[in-house]
């Protein structure tokens, strides 16, 4: 399908106009011909996404072979099924208002084609990535993103921080590559191939073998290979452990934040699982670790945002903590609910970051939400896309009736949490409930903090706070829109009574698993809760911020440590430092020095000195000009012969 | 056959003795002299086993000429004596030990092996029947010719080799040159006769 | 038996011619004197020649003299080297000679009367012939080495020479008589019909003698103590002549010695030569490191190379002793490419020969940089140059041999010596210039390019030249 | 199978042709430095245009050595001048004369003083480099594989940087060590097997109770030159001191013959042995990735930093190589060609600065993108190719060995994985250091971006590294048989002593 | 009292020999007792030789030792020639002062 080719290869296509045309093409053309190309592909792939749904079918079109060494075989490839294509929609909606927005956010920069391309560039990359047929440019895509996302983070090369942010990223992602990377060589181990359908049809029909050897031991297949692999999906989705670039990398422009930090990268773990559901499925012990990993970043990230200043790392470490949602969700086996909550927190989290950048366009740069306040009237369009934005993230809605698009999909993953009916699954639902009370309180927070009150901004400031144009807002209504409606128009679909229809082959249920169903025969209060949890933290954000103002502190002073805890994210960066960067860094300068220097070459010099000074100066000093020296070694040269002989064969 | 063993006895502890004293006296003109001894005692050993030829050129060629030679240059190189003495037992348990050592193994290899069984390709013949100078020249001068014409190269070498290294053509020195002298030119002498009693002075115009 | 026909004259033409032509140049040269040493030398040179074609065109093998003289191809081999080492080494002190005022036409002739002592040397059958043939070498060696008697260097040089000599002559003396004496003959042909392989420990001592003293003449461990400080003190193309002519007769009587009548004595000698081999190359490599003046590199690299050659002898097979000629021929040719290089080293008339001195040659004089920079390279055994080849040769004796340690420590003390020799290239190439040399002399020149033609290219259609040192080799194994 | 044309001894020696041309050139030093310029790149540039000849006959299906010409050389030994190229062997041959002319540009304008003696030595050193890959003689192969030394040791002394004397040395002297180690092993596996003609040989069993010790001789030679941990320390030397050029095609192709070294020779003609050694080989590689990662992270020098990398990338080849598994020693014949590539134009890269500002020290730089933005691009997808990004040549090699590996020994295939975070680290370090930040330094606001000379320069390459991870079929469909048929031919053999049944499953 | 046979000869030469060599340790100061050191070690040689040319019954041996005679000869007018230009150049002939030349 040439369609589905051009969905990919347009946003290349940009990528390489803007990039190789660079200046000479200007900034004008870089950014309309990026964007233009991506609202096409936007409007090719809505089309895609209402074709492959409706119809059911699977397709690929492969390009052309990439890999061919013995068995291991992987195409260039687009292939389209159900998921893909939800992710196609999710990718290049919210990339294509991204590239809008951009024109706007970006306009000052000097480097703009530069920045265009770079979005361009990450867009064919995640689209490679979600309609790749095979592991290996799954691969492609997942590295291709983590590029993307290095050279967007350091994008303004000038700040330390933001080169050293792009770094961090990218080795985080790595590690988390690592054991991708490891599990799709047990992959090929077992199942000598790397191509997901003969893979899937081997799995399915139950020809998997039991165990396979590694690293010495004999381990269950399904679950060794799932965990390999889902330590890539942590690394990407910044799960808990590999977690650390995610906030650092609000480094980069805001724009950025919104499509890779999240509303398309970081997802990529959460597709993974999902594409990858007929090995988690029969890999029951993955899936557990998968769904405690998922409630413990839900928890902790949450935890974290309670504390933050910055705007941006607040909803980053929202970000953190949806991902977690999503991932426990996939966990206990809804992977509807995992996609749903994907697909509508792709909106609201772009929304929310691009009224972040809003924000910070209207505060000159400021990012600190201690220096903002006061700005509601000023900004009214922002501040009310920002209130949208922050009731689909809390999921309030009527039930029954309407509601905001996490109300359905948070729901939806609690609720299958709490169907699962298994001690993981109940640690994931309550941890998810209180994850939520959190999430309405730092979400409160933010509002509080960076609309209402005083300013706290200089007068300079203040003075220049303006509505954002109408390129930047545009975009906006878009999500906005997103934000409010996706949930009600598709819950049925992703996770309703369409499901299985819907979803068709592109994700495996196990005959054991029950979960989907189950979860909507979970008791009303499972039902309610959630939206109970978001009010408490939405009305007492509001009573601390709007209220009785001292409160926060008052409380940050009585749980000290706790407070600290939170402020310093767990100290996890401090830690890592700690454990692997100085003493890789010590080690890395050990080796050196005394490695090589002292042992390896130190042998070597001290071999060459024993040679060539030590024992050449003996010899020449043998060689003393003395006749009777000389005559002296030669008779020695001939006793020592002479007795030699004697010896050995005077018997 | 008693009278031999004396013989040899005597001559070969002289020799011994000697030769001590020749590497271990003070002066190297009594070292020589010494040689000279050993020399004489060998040659007589010789006499002793019937190679009368070879005690003969051992007390020609080397005392006649080599020890004398050495004796020549001794004297004509004005050497301090006493200087070079000095030194001299330092290096004495070194070379004794060494020196023992060896003369402890040859010994034991020399009396503990018996002779070569390869046939004489020049049989000594009879003393009845041709004297030991007689059977030297025979084959030396057959047989062994080649030898003697190298032996004629090697000498040559010697007597170059001496030449080249010592020899100097004396700037100042006046030689005679008897073909320049003869050929003069008369025009630049002037002939007188002399009278007896008169002097030459007395010629001159 | 007394006719003059049994000598076979025939055989020793190139001898006989030498001597002739000595005895006759020394009367020309008495008659015409010093002012035209050239002559003489050109004539000697000439004789070299003739000597060489001689060689060449006979092949008459067979025993002359009465079985003290032998003529085969491993003597013509080692004869046609020599002679050819001789008359380069003549043709380079020709320009040196006059330069330093040492131009006496003794020295040419001297160097012939030693080239004919070599030739002895390599054709004697009898341990006397042997002792003769050894000793005039030795004593025109002696006097060529102190020829510069005004200076303290070269006649210290030739005092220590003929001291060891001397020493050595005794030693060697001595091992023959023992020889003689533990198997009643000094013929080779007889001793190689009577031996087989019990030995009496008279003889084995004997021969250890023996050995001393021919290890003496190629200047093996230890009995090389004289080597250094004689290359150092005897003038530049004398030490060339020693480096180069003396050691081919020298180490191809040591083959034939100990192959020929001790053939079946192997077990015993082999050791003593395994030792002398090993310890020449360790101590080679190993001293020359801390040399600074490169007529001593030259020594110590020659002993180190002397130890290679010894491998193949070592190895007591054909294909050793083939070995043994293929490197020593190739030896021979770099060590006299690189004492041209050595005789070129003069700066407005006074030679010179620390090692810096050749500092930044590359740019004063890339040609002679070149050349010298080939034979260090060659020495070093790299290939293509045909140094590698030499040690290709002799190691893969040793290893068929089964001499596996040896050849382990041979190569490892090749890499040792390499640092030396490519310590030359470093000097010449690396450093700043120093002042620029003399123009180099025509003859000189010739040497050189000849010399580097055939280090550099010789591996091309080396071929025949091995095949030629086979069939020398084999001689010696025929029954 | 060849064509009338002798194709490989026309590629071998045509170079030398060309520097006896330079050879004879008189005149004025201007004059003279300006023609062996021009003669030097011409040669090489024909060079490259009669091995494309090469690129374009070789019938890919056919496992075995294909243009093979064969002359007596020394009949006495039988010892023949033999020359061929299989699919292993092909690829060399194009990544030198391909490196060759590239290197020549590269020191255009950087070699000032001496320019004809350096081009002679650099086509000389070409010579040496396709006659290494293309010898089918043992002795002639050596020849080739030592001979090398000598340019080399040349371009790294006569026109290197300040301890140019001592890196030379010590290369010469490294590599001579395990070289002459190897000359043992050829010289006694003539004296058992009677030939030193390669195809022979490789049919040839011989004994295992002296395989081990062929193998160790052999492993000498080849170690020190991929370099192996720990005769590794002479590389990071000798590539800090040697002009730019010397440094690519130290790293491009010289570091290849050791891991062609393995392949025409450890494995084929000592299987068992190979078998036996496996595992050391694996731990050496091992501890190559990760030691010398570990340290390049530590460096304070660019060219001393890339050169440990090569040393871990050259880790990944030998593991891939061991793994004796199809997607290994593909994957580890791809990787020697992308690191050919790819650390070839890193050290271009450090060239262009270092011509400019003639520092290699990475504190001296920073900022640079300011200035040289197309310089930034073009050094960050070597970089991205370097830590081995999926699209560039450097993710094809790396994966494929791992996976290879990872068939027979999951233990090494994780730890050398763990080389892929470690490459990231430094390289992006070293990268943001020079680049990246801002332009402070004084003398770094003058530098220009890249003159047409060096474009000319990246441009093939930038185009082969996106050629070969795209779509590296064009180069594994050349080695892709010859390497199944290598495992058909010397696995059963390896497996025989290891007990590995999983050595030879695809 | 034995008769003496081969071996008293090969004794005393063994003895000669050897105090030849101590000679050269000994005299480590002067040239010339050195030179006579290696006479007498040809002297012993000589014993040996016409020792053996005597309980062989072969003349060979006699032939041997006139030439080891002569050539010793030459060897020490050689030994003398060269020991007198070190004189002439250095005014000394101590060994120990032969040592321009050393390393």
């Amino acid at each position: 399908m040439t369609l589905d080719v051009a969905i990919v290869a347009l946003p290349l296509l940009g990528a390489l106009i803007a990039g190789i045309g660079n200046r000479r093409i200007g900034d004008h053309a870089a950014q309309w011909i990026t964007s233009g190309l991506m609202l096409a592909v936007m409007v090719i792939s809505w089309i895609t996404f209402f074709d492959v749904t409706g119809s059911g079918a699977t397709r690929t079109t492969e390009l052309f072979t990439w890999f061919e060494t013995g068995s291991f075989r992987a195409a260039w490839a687009v292939r389209i099924d159900q998921l893909s294509a939800v992710m196609l929609i999710v990718v290049t909606t919210v990339s294509a208002m991204v590239h809008v927005y951009s024109i706007g956010y970006m306009h000052h920069d000097k480097s703009v084609p530069r920045f265009m391309a770079y979005l361009s560039f990450f867009t064919f990359c995640m689209l490679m990535l979600v309609t790749a047929d095979n592991f290996i440019q799954m691969f492609f895509g997942w590295e291709g993103v983590g590029l993307s996302s290095y050279l967007l983070i350091g994008f303004w090369y000038d700040r330390p921080t933001a080169n050293a942010a792009a770094i961090k990223a990218f080795l985080v992602n790595r590690v988390g590559d690592f054991g991708f990377a490891l599990g799709i060589m047990g992959v090929f181990l077992v199942f000598n191939t790397v191509e997901f359908k003969p893979l899937f049809d081997t799995i399915i029909a139950g020809q998997t073998p039991p165990t396979f050897n590694f690293i010495g031991y004999e381990v269950d297949t399904l679950t060794a290979l799932c965990l390999l692999l889902f330590v890539g999906a942590m690394g990407k989705s910044a799960q808990l452990f590999l977690h650390t670039w995610l906030p650092d990398a609000m480094e980069g422009p805001t724009p950025v934040s919104a499509l890779i930090h999240a509303a398309t990268m970081v997802t990529a773990g959460v597709f993974m699982v999902c594409r990858l559901s007929p090995m988690f499925e029969y890999a029951p012990y993955a899936k557990e670790v998968v769904t405690v990993v998922g409630a413990s970043t839900a928890f902790f990230a949450a935890t974290v945002g309670l504390t933050q200043n910055d705007i941006k790392r607040v909803i980053a470490y929202s970000t953190c903590s949806q991902l977690g949602y999503m991932f426990f969700a996939a966990g206990v086996g809804a992977y509807g609910a995992a996609m749903f909550h994907l697909f509508t927190h792709a909106f609201f989290k772009a929304l929310l970051f691009l009224c972040a950048g809003s924000v910070i366009h209207a505060m000159s740069g400021e990012q600190d939400m201690r220096k903002m306040g006061g700005i509601y009237k000023l900004i009214p369009t922002t501040y009310t896309l920002m209130w949208i934005g922050n009731i689909a993230l809390a999921g309030v809605g009527i039930p029954g009736v309407f509601g905001f698009a996490g109300f359905y999909s948070k729901d939806s993953i609690l609720e299958s949490a709490f169907a699962a009916h298994s001690s993981v699954g109940m640690y994931a639902f309550w941890l998810g409930i209180i994850g939520a009370v959190m999430t309405a309180f730092y979400s409160w927070r933010l509002i509080y903090m960076t609309f209402h009150n005083k300013p706290r901004a200089s007068h300079d400031v203040m003075h220049h706070v303006h509505e954002s144009p109408w390129v930047m807002l545009a975009p906006l209504f878009v999500l906005a829109a997103g934000a409010i409606l996706t949930g009600f128009v598709w819950h049925e679909s992703f996770v309703g009574s369409e499901m299985e229809h819907f979803w068709g082959q592109a994700i495996h249920f196990a005959a054991t698993n029950e979960v989907p169903h189950h979860a909507h025969d979970v008791p009303l209060w499972v039902k309610l809760l959630p939206l109970a949890a978001g009010l408490i933290g939405i009305l007492f954000a509001t009573y601390a911020y709007l209220v009785q103002k001292g409160l926060p502190a008052a409380i940050a002073n009585a749980l000290k440590p706790l407070y600290l805890m939170s402020y310093n994210k767990w100290y996890f960066d401090e830690l890592y430092d700690a454990i692997f960067v100085n003493p890789a860094k010590a080690l890395g300068r050990f080796l050196w020095k005394k490695g090589d220097g002292a042992i390896v070459d130190g042998a070597v010099d001290g071999f060459a000195w024993l040679t060539g000074s030590w024992f050449a100066k003996r010899a020449s000093a043998l060689q003393s000009g003395y006749v009777y020296h000389y005559a002296f070694v030669m008779l020695i040269g001939i006793v020592a012969m002479v007795s030699w002989y004697i010896f050995a064969f005077g018997k | 056959m008693i009278v031999e063993t004396i013989a040899f006895y005597v001559f070969a502890a002289v020799a011994v003795l000697s030769a001590l004293l020749v590497v271990g006296n003070r002066n190297p003109v009594y070292s020589v002299l010494f040689l000279i001894l050993t020399f004489f005692n060998v040659a007589a050993l010789f006499v002793l086993i019937g190679a009368e030829f070879l005690a003969m050129m051992l007390v020609v060629v080397y005392v006649g000429a080599v020890a004398v030679l050495f004796l020549f240059v001794v004297m004509m190189l004005d050497i301090n004596f006493v200087e070079l003495r000095q030194g001299f037992v330092r290096y004495l348990p070194v070379g004794a030990v060494v020196g023992v050592i060896l003369a402890a193994e040859l010994i034991f290899v020399m009396t503990g092996t018996g002779l070569g069984t390869a046939a004489p390709s020049a049989p000594t013949p009879a003393i009845d029947q041709v004297t030991n100078t007689e059977a030297l020249g025979n084959i030396m001068y057959t047989q062994y010719f080649y030898l003697f014409q190298v032996a004629g190269l090697v000498l040559l070498v010697a007597m170059m080799g001496a030449i080249v290294l010592t020899h100097r053509e004396r700037i100042g020195v006046r030689r005679q040159r008897i073909g320049d002298q003869v050929l003069r030119d008369r025009s630049s002498v002037e002939l007188t006769k002399v009278k007896t009693g008169q002097g030459a002075s007395g010629g001159v115009k | 038996m007394n006719s003059f026909i049994d000598l076979n004259l025939g055989l020793a033409r190139p001898e006989i011619f030498l001597a002739i032509a000595a005895l006759a140049l020394l009367v020309i040269g008495v008659s015409l004197g010093d002012r035209h040493t050239r002559i003489v030398a050109w004539a000697s040179v000439a004789s070299l020649v003739v000597a060489i074609v001689l060689a060449i065109t006979d092949s008459a093998d067979g025993l002359a003299f009465h079985g003290l003289f032998v003529a085969d191809d491993f003597a013509r081999f080692a004869k046609v080297l020599s002679f050819g080492a001789a008359a380069l080494a003549i043709i380079m002190s020709l320009d040196y000679a006059e330069r330093e005022g040492m131009a006496r036409f003794e020295l040419p002739l001297l160097m012939l009367l030693a080239s004919l002592g070599m030739a002895l040397m390599i054709s004697a059958n009898d341990l006397i012939s042997l002792y003769v043939g050894l000793e005039l070498q030795s004593l025109a060696l002696y006097v060529v080495a102190a020829i510069r008697r005004d200076t303290v260097k070269s006649t210290e040089a030739g005092l220590k020479y003929f001291v060891l000599g001397a020493l050595s002559s005794g030693m060697l003396l001595y091992g023959s008589s023992l020889i003689y004496g533990f198997t009643g003959s000094t013929s080779f042909s007889v001793l190689a019909a009577s031996l087989s392989g019990e030995a009496s420990l008279g003889l084995i001592v004997g021969i250890a003698f023996l050995c001393a003293g021919l290890a003496f003449k190629v200047s093996a461990v230890p009995f090389h103590m004289w080597t250094p400080d004689v290359y150092e003190g005897a003038p530049t193309p004398i030490t060339a002549f020693f480096a180069a002519a003396p050691k081919v007769a020298a180490i191809t009587l040591f083959a034939r010695v100990l192959v020929g009548p001790f053939g079946d004595l192997v077990a015993q000698w082999q050791q003593i030569i395994i030792f002398i081999s090993v310890a020449s190359m360790i101590l080679g490599a190993v001293a020359a490191i801390g040399q600074k003046n490169i007529k001593r590199l030259m020594a110590y690299s020659s002993i180190g190379n002397v130890g290679y050659a010894l491998v193949g002898l070592a190895s007591g097979t054909q294909e050793g002793v083939s070995g043994l000629l293929i490197y020593m021929s190739i030896y021979v040719v770099m060590t006299i490419g690189a004492f041209a290089v050595i005789l070129a080293m003069r700066r407005r008339g006074e030679a010179v020969e620390q090692i810096s001195d050749l500092a930044g040659l590359s740019r004063t004089q890339p040609g002679l940089a070149a050349a010298l920079a080939i034979f260090m390279f060659s020495m070093a055994g790299i290939p293509p140059f045909a140094g590698f080849f030499g040690k290709w040769f002799v190691f893969l004796a040793a290893i068929q041999a089964g001499l596996n340690v040896v050849a382990v420590i041979g190569v490892l003390a090749s890499v040792v010596s390499a640092f030396y020799y490519i310590r030359i290239i470093k000097v010449m190439f690396f450093d700043e210039p120093a002042e620029a040399f003399d123009r180099v002399t025509p003859t000189l020149r010739l040497v050189l390019i000849g010399t580097v033609f055939v280090i550099s290219f010789g591996f091309i259609a080396g071929a025949p030249f091995f095949d030629l040192s086979d069939s020398a080799a084999s001689v010696l194994f025929a029954e | 199978m060849s064509g009338s044309m002798p194709i490989l001894s026309l590629t071998t020696f045509l170079p030398l042709l060309g520097a006896a041309l330079i050879l004879i050139l008189k005149g004025d030093a201007g004059a003279v430095a300006r023609n062996a310029r021009y003669i030097a790149l011409w040669t090489s540039l024909i060079t490259f245009a009669v091995s494309l000849v090469i690129w374009f006959q070789f019938d890919r299906s056919v496992v075995g050595f294909q243009f093979v010409e064969k002359m007596e050389w020394l009949p006495l030994l039988d010892i023949n001048y033999h020359m061929g190229i299989d699919g292993i062997s092909m690829t060399f041959v194009l990544l030198s004369t391909l490196l060759t002319p590239i290197c020549i540009l590269a020191s255009w304008e950087s070699i000032e003083k001496r320019v004809k003696e350096y081009m002679i030595a650099f086509l000389g050193l070409e010579t040496m480099m396709v006659g290494t890959f293309c010898a089918l003689d043992f002795v002639a192969f050596y020849i080739f594989f030592e001979a090398v030394l000598i340019p080399m040791y040349l371009i790294i002394g006569i026109w290197g940087g300040p301890r140019r004397v001592y890196s030379a040395v010590k290369f010469f002297l490294y590599t001579l060590t395990g070289s002459v180690l190897m000359l043992l092993a050829i010289l006694a596996m003539y004296t058992i097997a009677g030939t030193t003609d390669i195809p022979t040989l490789m049919g040839y069993s011989f004994d295992p109770a002296i395989q081990n010790w062929l193998w160790l001789a052999l492993f000498a030679s080849f170690a020190v030159k991929v370099p192996m941990w720990p005769v590794h320390t002479w590389l990071p030397d000798a590539h800090v001191e040697a002009p730019t050029a010397g440094s690519v095609i130290l790293a491009g192709v010289l570091l290849k013959m050791g891991a062609y070294g393995f392949l025409r020779f450890s494995i084929p003609m000592l299987p068992e042995a190979s078998a036996y050694f496996t595992p050391l080989v694996y731990a050496m590689s091992v501890v190559a990735v990760i030691y010398t990662s570990l340290i390049a992270l530590a460096q304070e020098d660019m060219k001393k930093l890339i050169a440990y990398s090569s040393v871990a990338h050259m880790g990944f080849v030998t593991a891939g190589i061991f793994s004796m598994t199809q997607q290994g020693l593909e994957g580890a014949l791809f990787q020697m060609l992308s690191h050919g590539v790819v650390s070839g134009a890193l050290f271009l890269c450090v060239g262009v600065i270092y011509d400019r500002l003639h520092t290699r020290e990475i504190a001296r730089y920073g900022g640079l993108v300011h200035r040289m933005p197309k310089y930034a691009v073009v050094f960050m997808i070597f970089t991205m190719a370097s830590v081995g990004l999926p699209g560039t040549s450097g993710f094809i090699g790396e994966f494929l060995v791992m996976v290879g590996v990872f068939k027979d020994n999951t233990w090494v295939a994780l730890l050398i994985a763990t080389g892929v975070i470690l490459g990231a680290a430094y390289m992006l370090w070293l990268y943001r250091r020079i680049i990246f930040g801002e332009l402070v330094k004084e003398d770094l606001k003058t530098m220009l971006d890249l003159s047409l000379r060096e474009k000319v320069i990246f441009a093939p390459l930038l185009l082969l590294v996106f050629w070969m991870g795209i779509y590296p079929i064009s180069f594994t469909s050349i080695f892709g048989p010859t390497v199944t048929d290598f495992i058909q031919d010397y696995g059963p053999r390896m497996e025989a002593v290891a007990g590995d049944p999983a050595a030879t499953t695809q | 009292m034995m008769a003496i046979g081969i071996e008293h000869y090969l004794t005393l030469s063994a003895i000669l020999f050897t105090i030849g060599i101590f000679g050269i340790f000994l005299n480590r100061k002067n040239v010339i007792i050195i030179l006579m050191s290696v006479e007498l070690m040809l002297l012993s040689v000589n014993v040996n030789l016409v020792a053996f040319s005597h309980f062989l019954g072969d003349m060979v041996g006699q032939v041997f030792a006139m030439l080891v005679l002569t050539v010793a000869a030459a060897e020490a007018a050689i030994g003398l020639a060269i020991l007198v230009v070190f004189f002439r150049t250095r005014g000394s002939i101590a060994v120990e002062d032969v040592n321009m030349m050393k390393g």
